[in-house]
């Protein structure tokens, strides 16, 4: 058996609804015969027809219905089409969702499925990746899931848990990567993972990145080098326990993220390892993002403005060669 | 499993009543004059306990600012009488009528206001953000049209449960309807076929701003039937007419029909808020039918058809000073929140709390 | 001061007619025949281009998703055929027609799905995506209803020019008319009484989803009072009706009448996009009156009442193919955008570009 | 004669208004007697009522309209009652405004005026400082002016520019902030300023912070120590290089802001100045920001809620004595 990340993602759905009945999705498109822009609900709403609805294209009001469902027991699940449509619930995620328990002591458990990150031809309105808006807000825990097995206990953890969950998904890996077999548990929400063990250097990443880094982990290692990689899972909370223990063991940092270059979740990782481990650095840390553009559509521009396991090996090898 | 809900409406019935003396709790099946009465008693309190309010802000005790309902009371008790234990309301900023009405009680107002640590938001939200989310009081965020969905989906998690005869009524002004979470709330609860009711109130101004750069439609109820709604126009000045329109509405919502829109006319009789003189408001509106005082022509419907005699009414005005003052001195004993008792904390959830790290 | 105005509608005039042959440019005073006829020759090239985009797309020559305007011709074309130069027109995802007769040059469609460097996106955004703000084709952004309010914008900055005379035409789909931007967008158009008319093409489904998840009223067009608009109800594939009722609004909004709503009834003839085989529509909706190919009809009335004889029509049909094989055969021999040739910019002002300075 | 922050927004605004046809005001409650909730636009729909506009709570549609405008060469001020408020127009301002020159070639001078920070009793929702969502995306300029002279000299900048400018005004500073004159003529945009100079500490900060880390290094003073404070003017494009040079002679940072503490403005001056400037740093590079909570109500959290000169004492005291 093999299982693609997308499947993974459709299962623990499907678990869900199976397990709870407070839980219920609601988005575009999800439900029907069609299951979904990506087919991530396909077939749940033959199984549960009554908690897999449709929506209008009103992405406000369908997170603020979620809200007032959350607030009232349920465990809604939305699904965005695309995570860039989310700038259109921005309001509710962030002013409604994100204050509620810590005005009134009433937790809104919600989560908000954001199909992110960037593929060929999508261009800059099908391919954003928002977890640092998101992250940057008081009141939010955004998941940021980089294999298949994370895809699926993360999903299952995000709707259990009674505080608002931002969930991004990314759409290169719906297909692009597969596992054997789905585990019962995953390491506990807001530890990161050691990707890949070395000690030249870190290489801090999460979502598709980790794939990146880790395909230009084993090419640098060709070349004699062994580098880390830390996968962070959640943006928010974010483990720089788990960043600095592994820089304490390589000194050197390199942290890479597929969303834009000005702030945002690398400029996060950095600013709390120079402040607690200054000392464990043995060159300056670096970081690669994508540009400071709108991503393109044509996919010689695009593969150029996202990073990838060819130029993480370059920044990472200059790093290393320091 | 469905906890959240589970402790709704507790704080409801023991505040039903205007009168703080134990009478019995409202009837809905009451005469019309009784409701009358009744109705008017909590306008009494509202009106009572949001001068209060204002002179205590001149006064300089209140911190932020305060915005009330003056001239709003008649619309705003109707909204909030006819709602059972269960029932949902969103109320906002012109609602301390509804709000009492409803079951809010005095002291989450004066406590809110004058910062006590004990308010229902206890120093983090002020003054009209309040409610009581587990008592099916939503607390309100500012940004206007968002509370509308919420409310919908509270109704929906209801349905999903199994409850039945439930409603809700979510509040707005004629300048919130021109937001855009405003038509998809409106729209979302026409497609699921919610009980709700919408009430809508137009008093003329969205803060400075008249009609004519709000909308450009003859009557916002026209608004109704593109949704999907029942709507209904109100002259928002006649009590009588609210508790007719709006009592039908929550009937109807209640029986089944569509979701129903209620747009009242009316003239805001304040500043926007407390901070505002209103100079942009033009004397000759003043004395527009829209422009009555709904709390001075309930008072004289009362006493020409002799609903209540003289004394009884003297009565309950002292008695609505009376709780408000009540309600203030409580709140004034009490202790305001200091931050290094505060957990500062977002999440319900301790331990995914982000650590930045760096001795916060 | 005004430079960025001045370049408007250049291109327009140039691609005006149908034909590749240098006909005179569309009369507007047309006798109601030849109108019909020049429409129908536009409906003819945007399904000929239409079909051969989607054959591309299937031999795997486009990058991105293809969307198409099949059994929305007849509507399109009426909303590029009635704007003069200076009007604005701001088309979505199904407007070939309308956008090929407003002015849109083939090859900018053509360029932009082939991914060549000289189309107006060089790249940088793709497929339906591409406009010519300059010549007063709007660029959409693919987050729905967003566009009517820009539409506003560009009215009103004629008039503060004094411009007389000028409409704009935004086009939505009925899935786009439940977003807030649509409803903030509709209000303010007529808050500020612009010449705007915006023309929804209800085509029983947005994406997946059946009309009864996206709207509960009966008819959208009652939507139209409740901003103050004008309404007009329209059979999407009666091209003769879709003249009359858009060419009419064109008018009334351009002889300064209050905004206009169209709405037309009709059936997508194809996926949402190319990769979507639309198996939720059900047959028996196909059988439906409003899911007849409005240009079949159009043929028919062609052939029925003689307006043109058949070997007009195979020639005009030869022409429009011959059209598409030029501006893709044009578009094929050209440039791909290449990184290292790119300015990685998003601003104008150069000197403004923040660098992150970390050997971008 | 004495003119205060908010005086110098008004005036700039007239003068815009006076010397450019291309100029209109649009929001809610600009125009009639009213002139705004902060009275910024007082008295200018007097003098131009055609050209200041009062609009429906329509924030989405108010920006999309200006964008529209700027398109067809107008020269839009739009004013947010509230920064906060802004959340609603997110979309038009990131992915309409900010793509436009990008995809098309055609540039859309707005200007976006957010009324930005706390003040005593606003809350959560009448208190935030936005800056850093906006210039996280691609496209648009972000000023944070701090003083009067700036903010004068820049909103007349903002509007001058041919790209979408976010100006972020600091509702704290509206009466608190005085000067005897307006400038003709600022500094640059894009440049930051050395506020006050020192040589034992570099203090980066921008907008109200800026003020605050004045009255801390005056404080410090009197212990003896003397702090560089930089104030950023505009947070995006960020001046790296004058931060760097003040580095080069402190040695020590500290970044101020009253954004949340999650990504942000303060975490870019970090990852910046570690990456190139890791070998300038004697010490741990250290931030201030608000707490990770929404914006509390009652002044006695607020107080404790937003960095300030007494906890950038300690902060700065803390790191000099390192
Ligand atoms: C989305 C949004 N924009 C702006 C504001 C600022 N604001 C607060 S109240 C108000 C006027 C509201 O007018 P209306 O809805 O008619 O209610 P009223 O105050 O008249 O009761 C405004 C503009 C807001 N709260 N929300
Ligand atoms: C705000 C927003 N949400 C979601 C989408 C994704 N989306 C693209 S087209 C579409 C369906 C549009 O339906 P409709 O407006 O009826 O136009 P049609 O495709 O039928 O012509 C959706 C949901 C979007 N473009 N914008
Ligand atoms: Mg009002
Ligand atoms: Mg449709």
């Amino acid at each position: 058996m093999s299982i693609t990340y997308l499947e993974a993602i459709r299962e623990a759905q499907a678990k869900l609804l199976r397990d709870d009945d407070r839980v219920f999705i609601y988005g575009q498109d999800v439900g029907g015969t069609f299951g979904g822009a990506f087919k991530a609900t396909k077939g749940l709403a033959k199984e549960f027809p009554k908690r897999v609805l449709n929506t209008p294209i009103s992405e406000d009001a369908i997170v603020g219905t979620a809200i007032g469902a959350a607030m009232q027991g349920m465990r809604p699940i939305v699904e965005m089409q695309f995570a860039d449509f989310s700038s259109i619930a921005l309001n509710q995620i962030l002013n409604n969702a994100g204050t509620h328990y810590w005005r009134t002591g009433v937790p809104v458990p919600i989560t908000v499925r954001l199909p992110c990150g960037g593929t060929k031809g999508s261009g800059p309105f099908h391919s954003q990746s928002m977890e640092s808006l998101y992250a940057h807000y008081p009141g939010l825990i955004v998941m940021t899931p980089a294999t298949v097995e994370d895809a699926y206990t993360m999903l299952i953890e995000a709707v259990t848990i009674d505080d608002p969950v931002v969930y991004c998904e990314h759409k290169y890996l719906y297909y692009h990567l597969k596992a054997d077999k789905l585990p019962d548990k995953g390491l506990p929400i807001g530890r990161a993972r050691i990707a890949r063990e070395g000690r030249d250097l870190t290489i801090v990443s999460y979502s598709a990145m980790t794939q990146e880094s880790l395909a230009a982990a084993e090419e640098l290692a060709r070349e004699g080098f062994e580098v880390e990689v830390v996968d962070l899972r959640t943006v928010k909370p974010l483990d720089t326990d788990t960043v600095l223990a592994s820089i304490a063991r390589t000194g050197r940092l390199l942290c890479v993220g597929e969303s834009f270059p000005w702030g945002g979740t690398t400029a996060e990782v950095i600013a709390r390892v120079t402040n607690q481990g200054f000392h464990l650095l043995d060159a300056a840390p670096q970081r690669l993002n994508a540009k400071d553009t709108p991503i393109p559509y044509h996919p010689n521009l695009w593969s150029a403005h996202r990073p990838n396991a060819k130029n993480i090996v370059a920044k990472a090898g200059a790093l290393l060669r320091e | 499993m469905l906890q959240t809900a589970q402790r709704t409406a507790k704080l409801k019935r023991k505040k039903r009543t205007p009168a703080s003396l134990g009478e019995a709790a409202a009837d809905k099946t009451a005469p019309p004059h009784e409701r009358f009465l009744e109705a008017f008693r909590w306008m009494l309190l509202a009106r009572a306990l949001e001068e209060k309010l204002v002179s205590l802000y001149r006064g300089g005790q209140i911190t932020g600012g305060v915005y009330i309902g003056k001239g709003q009371e008649a619309v705003s008790v109707a909204c909030g009488l006819f709602l059972e234990k269960g029932d949902i309301f969103a109320p906002l900023i012109r609602d301390q009528a509804g709000r009492s009405a409803f079951g809010e009680p005095l002291v989450d107002v004066t406590r809110t206001y004058l910062g006590s640590r004990l308010g229902p938001m206890r120093g983090r939200d002020g003054n009209i953000h309040r409610g009581h989310p587990r008592d099916n009081e939503l607390a309100m965020i500012s940004h206007l049209g968002a509370m509308v969905s919420v409310t919908v989906g509270t109704l929906m998690a209801k349905r999903f449960r199994g409850e039945k005869d439930f409603v809700g009524l979510s509040c707005i002004g004629e300048g919130g309807m021109q937001t855009g979470a405003f038509h998809e709330g409106m729209n979302i609860a026409a497609v699921e076929q919610v009980p709700l009711v919408v009430v809508a109130t137009n008093n003329h101004y969205a803060y400075s701003t008249p009609n004519d750069r709000e909308f450009a439609c003859d009557d916002l109820v026209e608004r109704a039937i593109g949704y999907g709604f029942e709507g209904y126009s109100l002259d928002g000045t006649d009590l009588a007419a609210c508790l007719d329109v709006i009592g039908g509405a929550v009937k109807r919502a209640r029986a089944g029909r569509p979701p129903q829109l209620v747009v009242a006319s009316l003239l805001r009789l304040s500043g926007h808020g407390e901070h505002d003189d209103a100079s942009y408001v033009p004397e000759d509106m003043k004395g527009q039918p829209f422009a009555r005082d709904c709390l001075k022509l309930a008072e004289q419907t009362i006493i020409e058809s002799n609903l209540l005699d003289p004394n009884a009414l003297a009565e309950w005005r002292k008695d609505a000073v009376a709780q408000v003052d009540d309600a203030v001195a409580t709140a004034q004993k009490e202790a305001v929140p200091e931050a290094d008792k505060e957990d500062w904390c977002a999440l319900s959830t301790r331990d995914l709390v982000d650590h930045v790290g760096e001795d916060e």
